[in-house]
């Protein structure tokens, strides 16, 4: 299974930092947008409360110094917004995303689910550090932030959401370009192209790629081995945890079926949840009935059926961005447990969520032999 | 497990082959365990998980999936997709660690009269080993 | 212009695959259609097969849903255990007069519960399973045969030899027994007429050096597909005489081509097609495939055959092949394609068999007035450019009873037919 | 609405009734919501068991029936007529099989009993949920685009073409006949094609419900059986382009021989006198058979299956072609040496091993051959080849002809867009069932006729074109509607989202997408009610009528109780 880089290319260019990374980035837009490459930028943005970030799309490039590209928290996941912007067509303006990689996957996912068009889109992503839980950070924002940036600067993730500490594809590159902070010379980072799309940009802004990428190579390639290495290992503590149906249900037993969960997920695209329509509710003959055989029933219902429906629903989608986690107000280790099904639902398709537009969704396709140890009694 | 346990299976049947095995195993006399309540559909690429799923967090003991043999569907490829959609919803079940054995995918056609006297016998065999599905009587689900 | 005592109706004869899909289509465009078949049961050969190739579909799965259509037809009326005695007439006006013989079984009474077998204390060689299993003399041919309503053979029935048994009507709870029914003369009027009476296989006792009749364990193509089938007398368990599997097998392309003079078109792909059994059954077996030329015509066989053959199995291009029983195997000595001799033990021969007329094809052309060929099929009009037509304006001839072929081009003929019939009248 | 239920218990003399305890099974039942009555009948599918429910409806208002008695395979049909006699809708009934699937397949008279009455609740259940559907009719054209002038296009034309039913005739060429005016004779008889062919194109020339466009090409299809939507575009004239309605469409386009270049170990091109089967027919057709330098050919080669092993399968004809063309040889050039190389003789039928055996006699040489090679040696041609036992041979000749496999053109490809249907790796055109339809494909109301389809003889070709026809004069009748299924999909408009998984898994194409409201859209008239899309589907957005996620999981429930 490819873990880190599939796309990449041989060479990239190094680009010298001024005063910070972020300064650079936002400059490198400033650029692009004066070159008319992009007529708008879409990237985090502080809200002027300073307790939050969100996605803004960015018009007026001298706004671009408030960006905050390496924003410390995931409020709104970056797919929902390059969707919101796109779904219903391509529109006009050329816009350059700028996501994680997480992000772009998931955009990945929705565009084979046709909910954005990437016709004029660029998606920019870059070598994810992890963002803290919102909770974390809205106690003590400011406090939370020097945390966040020390953390980066010492490549110490433990105040990081679970899911991005055990995240083997931090710098998974499925976008256009990417830009690679890990491996780079003190005050310079990588920039990636990725698809003919990413190199005309960097073309446009005279930008050579020559310069080698090696050590942004091996020091992600590494890095996602060690990651995997600790996500493997954090799976099997998890089933043991989940395993046997009572540890399922303590797991899960908090579950208020607010469904947040599924409202942020970024794969999550349907109008209407299955499992918030009229097809999970019953007369209430059939509730008693239910009551009756099982001595009683909890409310609001169904919980169960919502969170594995949802895991045979959107598993094969899931990019464990960990938004589900961030959003539970009864802080259920949703992401880590939807990690876990992603991984083992993906691999029977040795399929692997966003990694390339080319590769079709399970359930849209088929092979005629396959799957055999799925049928009769395997077990 | 001291007092006797009948298993309650659910038994999805595609029109145009299993049910027509089904019929066959009938027509043949042969025995079949009562435990199978049949539901026909016309192909087995009706059988939406959820279903699936509602049935065993109901407290089925089993759920069977009975189709038409690859390459054989009534609607050409139905089958695939089915077992396409089983896998991922058996792969769930067995990464929660809970009892992914009692989902079964079978491929019976209109002359297998024994085969599926055969495929239900075994699977309730099975089942009645396994013991009665604990989600049948856990409140919380 | 049609005559105001031209009739559009029209007459099946044969009740196959072809018979089938011809009456569906003209019922479907409104006609009334009389269906004439000389067995019991509806199919054809073609519900003998547990598969077909090249694509193994199963064959059951594949008919059952016409056949059901086909008996619930309100256009279509079908006349089992009949046979065409007279046609007068032409195109537009045959008159035509049918033998239907006494099923002794009441069609809309009988709800197919089977009852009446058991008791019937008469025991015999089933036909249709190659007398590789046993039935009574109340039976149907097979266990989901359509119409599901058993016949009596008069001539094993101890009623029918004076005898005053009356078991099966007594466990009958439906009055579907009635020993009184008479053979019927029926007369039908019909616009044209549909013949589609299907084939037989060549009698491999007339080649004696393959040994069977005398041989253990050699088998027929027909014998072969019954012991396959898992509605069959073993439940498609492939064993030898003595119920073991066998660990090797041969396969003899061919039999009886020299004697008839034509390729079958069919053989070498059904014997393809037996590999795929034996293979599917007996991974572990070892298959020896005897061919002179390999003939798979058409764009979906190759793939196929390279399937069986990639699969090891060993395909010897040969002549003279001749066998003797040696012990518990059977030993096949041969020329291999340098005219070198040689031979080889297997325990288990099958043997694929010409496509010949049915024995009555001949009676039945005299009867309809058309021409049979040189080999004893019905004899188109110009064979270079219809298969279907004879020399009869309004009689076509459909599947099998044509020429020896494959399902497609019998089902292909089938609704041609169809379209000249709608096309012309 | 006040839904009163019957409920009717079959006995089927004793093959129920012995096996299950009706009594209880009724006793089980009769508290059950809705329901007014049940009863028990010895035999339902009798004729008097029939009138007996209709009366039983008429007198009790039954509003929804059940009965349990047998398989739905055996009797579903039976009691819905049943019920449309009664007055109540087909739909509002569902039958219990308590006696294939239950009374015959348990032993045990309690079992059995309990299994009874769990299939009659589930299907009580169930009923609450049904609905009335009721049979569409929609209007059809009843023309018919041939896309094709070749003898299949031409002999479905001559069939199709009625007062009440038109035939639109679309050739790429300038000229109809397609191959066979290619023809001198055809096999095995030999007789003469260019009278039978002539013949056939005057008739399609004269006929006033043909009309003809030569030099076009089809631009467009869109719609569905009964009402497609036609583009035609005239090359002659200036790039016209024709709109017209059918119901119907033909694919007769034929095919193509494998071009020889792409094997040259023939040399075929780059030497003289090495040609193709068609170049052969050619100028066999000008009674003349010379070689370049204008001399008759002393001797002559046909090499079988050239291409074959390449394309990966047999095309059928090519061992008879060249038998034919021995007897071109031996008529024109009496005493000319024509040796054969093949590798299997595939002359499949009951004449045609005559034709062989009366084809063979002096100077004719068949050699099964391998690795063949072509090569000039002075005015001559080398022929280089493996004999069956296994030593290389040569073996001079004065002409060579090549019997190329049979191919479609890959340019074919749009048109199979166009109409939605899928080409095989030989670039045939796939059919929709390979056994019991040959002629249909997996979108209805587009057919296939000839070579298109596969490789075939004349004779077979047009047998497929009158295939065709049987197929559109049964199902479309000038003035009749056509009554699509009704058990068929459903996708909700408020809850689909657009993502288009029910297009890609629905086999027939019957799903649209709206690019407008962004939401597939189901095509009724085409769906067979597979229900494939409504499990496909995340948002619950499609639903199977009479198989609805209610229905079904009403008997589930009922099932695990």
């Amino acid at each position: 299974m490819n873990t880190s880089i599939n796309k990449q290319e041989q060479n990239g260019a190094i680009i010298a930092v001024k005063t910070n990374v972020r300064d650079t980035i936002n400059d490198f837009f400033k650029k692009t947008m004066e070159k008319g490459i992009f007529d708008a930028i879409l990237i985090p943005m502080q809200v002027p409360a300073g307790d939050s970030f969100v996605y803004v799309l960015l018009k007026d490039s001298s706004l671009l110094k408030d960006a905050s590209p390496l924003s410390p928290i995931m409020s709104v996941q970056g797919a929902k917004a390059v969707s919101s912007i796109t779904r219903l067509g391509k529109g006009h303006m050329k816009i350059a995303a700028f996501l994680r990689p997480c992000e772009t996957r998931a955009t990945i996912e929705l565009t084979k689910l046709e909910q954005t068009n990437l016709d004029n889109i660029t998606l920019i992503s870059m070598d994810c550090p992890g963002v803290m839980p919102i909770s974390d950070y809205i106690e003590d924002p400011t406090k939370a932030m020097k945390l966040f940036e020390n953390a980066i600067k010492n490549e110490d993730d433990t105040i990081m959401r679970p899911v991005c500490q055990i995240c083997d594809k931090s710098s998974m590159v499925a976008g256009d370009l990417h830009i690679g902070l890990l491996g780079a010379k003190k005050d310079t980072f990588f920039i990636i192209p990725s698809s003919e799309k990413g190199k005309q940009v960097l073309s446009d802004l005279d930008i050579t790629v020559k310069d080698n990428i090696d050590s942004w190579t091996s020091k992600t390639q590494a890095k996602a081995e060690e990651k995997q290495k600790k996500r493997k290992k954090a799976h099997k503590e998890l089933r043991l945890k989940t395993g046997a149906l009572d540890n399922f249900l303590d797991t899960f037993a908090q579950c208020i079926n607010c469904h947040n969960c599924m409202r942020v997920c970024p794969v999550c695209y349907c109008r209407v949840c299955y499992f918030d329509s009229d097809k999970v509710k019953h007369p209430s003959e059939d509730y008693l009935q239910k009551a009756e055989s099982k001595g009683s029933i909890r409310f609001l219902p169904d919980t169960s059926l919502f969170q594995m429906g949802r895991m045979t629903h959107m598993s094969l989608s899931c990019v464990s961005c960990g938004s589900c986690e961030d959003a539970c107000p009864m802080s259920i280790p949703v992401a880590q447990v939807f990690s876990m099904i992603a991984d083992e639902t993906q691999e029977l398709f040795n399929y692997n969520a966003g990694r390339s537009l080319e590769d079709p969704l399970p359930l849209k396709a088929y092979k005629e032999d396959e799957l055999r140890e799925m049928e009769d009694d395997h077990d | 497990m001291t007092e006797k346990f009948e298993p309650r299976i659910v038994g999805f049947l595609c029109n145009w082959c299993s049910y027509a095995g089904a019929d066959l195993a009938g027509s043949s006399k042969l025995k079949v365990p009562s435990s199978l309540i049949p539901i026909r559909v016309m192909c087995s690429s009706r059988v939406d998980p959820v279903l699936v799923l509602t049935a065993l967090l109901q407290g089925a003991d089993g759920v069977l999936v009975a189709g038409c043999h690859p390459g054989d569907c009534h609607y050409d490829e139905g089958n695939y997709y089915a077992r396409r959609r089983f896998a991922v919803l058996k792969k769930v079940i067995e990464s929660l660690g809970l009892e992914s054995g009692r989902l079964r995918l079978s491929w019976v056609s209109a002359s297998e009269g024994q085969r599926f006297a055969d495929v239900v016998t075994e699977f309730n065999e099975k089942i009645k080993k396994m013991g009665p599905n604990p989600m049948k009587k856990k409140s919380s689900l | 212009m049609k005559d105001k005592d031209n009739t559009t109706d029209v007459l099946v004869i044969g009740a196959g695959i072809a018979g089938i899909q011809a009456s569906l289509m003209l019922s479907k465009s409104g006609r009334q259609i009389h269906v004439v078949e000389k067995t019991s049961y509806t199919g054809g050969s073609t519900i003998k097969f547990e598969e077909v190739f090249s694509n193994m579909e199963c064959s059951t799965c594949m008919l059952a849903p016409i056949q059901q259509e086909f008996l619930q037809d309100k256009n279509i009326h079908l006349h089992t255990l009949a046979e065409v005695e007279e046609i007068k007439g032409t195109l537009g006006n045959f008159s035509v007069e049918i033998n239907k013989k006494a099923r002794y079984v009441d069609m809309v009474n009988c709800i197919g519960c089977n009852a009446c077998f058991e008791p019937c204390p008469v025991s015999t060689k089933n036909e249709f399973e190659e007398g590789l299993s046993k039935r009574k003399a109340i039976y149907v041919p097979c266990a989901g045969a359509l119409p599901n309503v058993p016949m009596i053979d008069t001539s094993l029935c101890l009623r029918f030899k004076g005898k005053n048994c009356q078991a099966c009507q007594e466990a009958c709870m439906f009055e579907a027994i009635d020993f009184n029914q008479k053979d019927q003369k029926i007369k039908l009027d019909v616009g044209s007429i549909i013949v589609a009476t299907g084939f037989n296989i060549f009698d491999s006792t007339k080649t004696p050096q393959y040994g069977y009749g005398k041989i253990d364990d050699v088998y027929t193509a027909f014998e072969f597909e019954r012991l396959y089938a898992s509605n069959g007398p073993t439940e498609g368990k492939i064993q030898l005489k003595n119920g073991k599997s066998p660990k090797s097998a041969a396969i003899i392309h061919c039999v009886g081509r020299d004697t008839i003079g034509y390729c079958s078109s069919v053989c070498c792909l059904y014997s393809l097609k037996f590999n795929h059994y034996l293979k599917s059954k007996i991974p572990e077996i070892k298959i020896f495939e005897f061919y002179t030329d390999l003939c798979i015509p058409g764009k979906l066989h190759q793939k196929f055959y390279e399937k069986m053959r990639d699969a090891g199995t060993k395909l010897i291009r040969s002549s003279d092949i001749n066998m003797t029983k040696q012990g518990q195997g059977i030993t096949i000595s041969y020329s291999d394609e340098s005219k070198k001799k040689s031979s080889l033990l297997v325990e288990m021969v099958l043997l694929a068999p010409a496509l010949v007329p049915k024995e009555d094809a001949s009676t039945l052309a005299k009867t309809l007035g058309i021409p049979v060929d040189d080999y004893g099929f019905y004899k188109e009009e110009n064979q270079d450019i219809s298969t279907i037509m004879t020399s009869k304006p309004g009689i076509f001839i459909v599947g099998c009873s044509q020429g020896p072929k494959d399902i497609q081009h019998s089902v292909s003929q089938a609704s041609a037919a169809v379209g000249k019939i709608l096309s012309s009248s | 609405m006040d839904r009163k239920i019957g409920v009717y218990i079959c006995e089927c003399g004793p093959n129920i009734s012995e096996k299950i305890d009706i009594d209880k099974v009724i006793e089980a039942v009769s508290s059950l919501k809705d329901v007014v009555i049940v009863e028990k009948y010895k035999l339902l599918c009798s004729e008097d068991g029939k009138n007996f429910l209709k009366e039983q409806i008429k007198k009790h208002n039954i509003t929804h029936l059940v009965v349990a008695a047998c398989s739905p395979r055996e009797h579903q049909q039976t009691f819905m007529n049943v019920c449309e006699n009664a007055g109540i809708n087909p739909y509002l009934f569902q039958l219990v099989n308590i006696r294939e699937q239950c009374a015959w397949i348990t032993e045990d008279k309690e079992e059995a009993t309990k299994k009874a009455i769990k299939l009659t609740k589930a299907a009580i259940k169930r009923i609450y949920y049904h609905t009335p559907l009721e049979k569409k009719q929609i209007d059809s054209n009843p023309d018919v685009l041939v896309i094709g002038g070749g003898i299949a296009g031409i002999e479905a034309s001559l069939q199709l073409a009625k007062p009440d039913r038109k035939v639109y005739l679309v050739e790429k060429t300038s000229s109809l006949g397609g191959l066979v005016k290619n023809f001198e004779k055809t096999y095995p008889d030999m007789i003469p094609s260019a009278p039978f062919i002539q013949q056939k194109i005057e008739k399609v020339h004269k006929n006033p419900n043909i009309t003809i466009f030569t030099d076009s090409e089809v631009t467009g299809i869109l719609g569905f059986f009964g009402n497609f939507e036609v583009k035609v575009n005239q090359l002659a004239a200036e790039n016209k382009t024709t709109d017209f309605d059918v119901g119907a469409v033909i694919l007769a386009t034929g095919s193509t021989l494998f071009d020889p270049r792409k094997s040259p170990q023939y040399n075929y091109g780059t030497v003289d006198n090495v040609i193709t089967a068609l170049d052969f027919e050619q100028m066999n057709l000008t009674g003349k058979i010379v070689l370049k330098n204008g001399k008759p050919p002393k001797s002559a080669a046909i090499i079988h299956c050239v291409g074959r092993d390449k394309k990966g399968y047999c095309s059928e004809i090519c061992c008879m072609y060249s038998l034919k063309f021995i007897r071109y040889l031996k008529e024109k050039i009496p005493g000319i040496l024509v040796t054969n190389f093949y590798s299997d003789l595939c002359i499949p039928g009951k004449s045609h091993q005559k034709f062989y055996e009366q084809t063979l006699g002096k100077n004719v040489e068949f050699k099964r051959a391998e690795n063949i090679e072509i090569h000039k040696k002075g005015e001559q041609l080398d022929i280089k080849y493996r004999d069956e036992n296994g030593n290389t041979n040569k073996s001079l000749v004065d002409m060579v002809i090549l019997s190329p496999a049979l191919e479609v053109p890959s340019d074919s490809s749009t048109l199979g867009e166009f109409l939605g249907i899928s080409q095989d790796d030989g670039n045939f055109f796939i059919e929709e069932h390979e056994k019991l339809s040959p002629v249909s494909t997996s979108t209805e109301g587009v057919y296939l006729a000839g070579c298109t389809q596969g490789p075939k003889s004349i004779p077979d070709t047009i047998t497929q074109a009158e295939a065709v026809t049987g197929k559109i004069l049964s199902s479309l009748i000038p003035g009749k509607k056509i009554e699509p299924e009704v058990k068929v999909s459903y996708i909700s408009e408020s809850f689909c989202i657009g993502c288009k998984t029910c297009l890609d898994v629905c086999s027939y194409g019957c799903i649209t997408f709206n690019e407008v409201k962004k939401i597939s859209v189901v095509n009724e008239v085409i769906c067979r009610g597979c229900g494939n899309c409504v499990a496909a589907c995340p948002s619950g957005a499609a639903t199977l009528k009479h198989f609805t996620f209610r229905q079904l999981y009403q008997e589930l429930s009922e099932a695990v109780q």
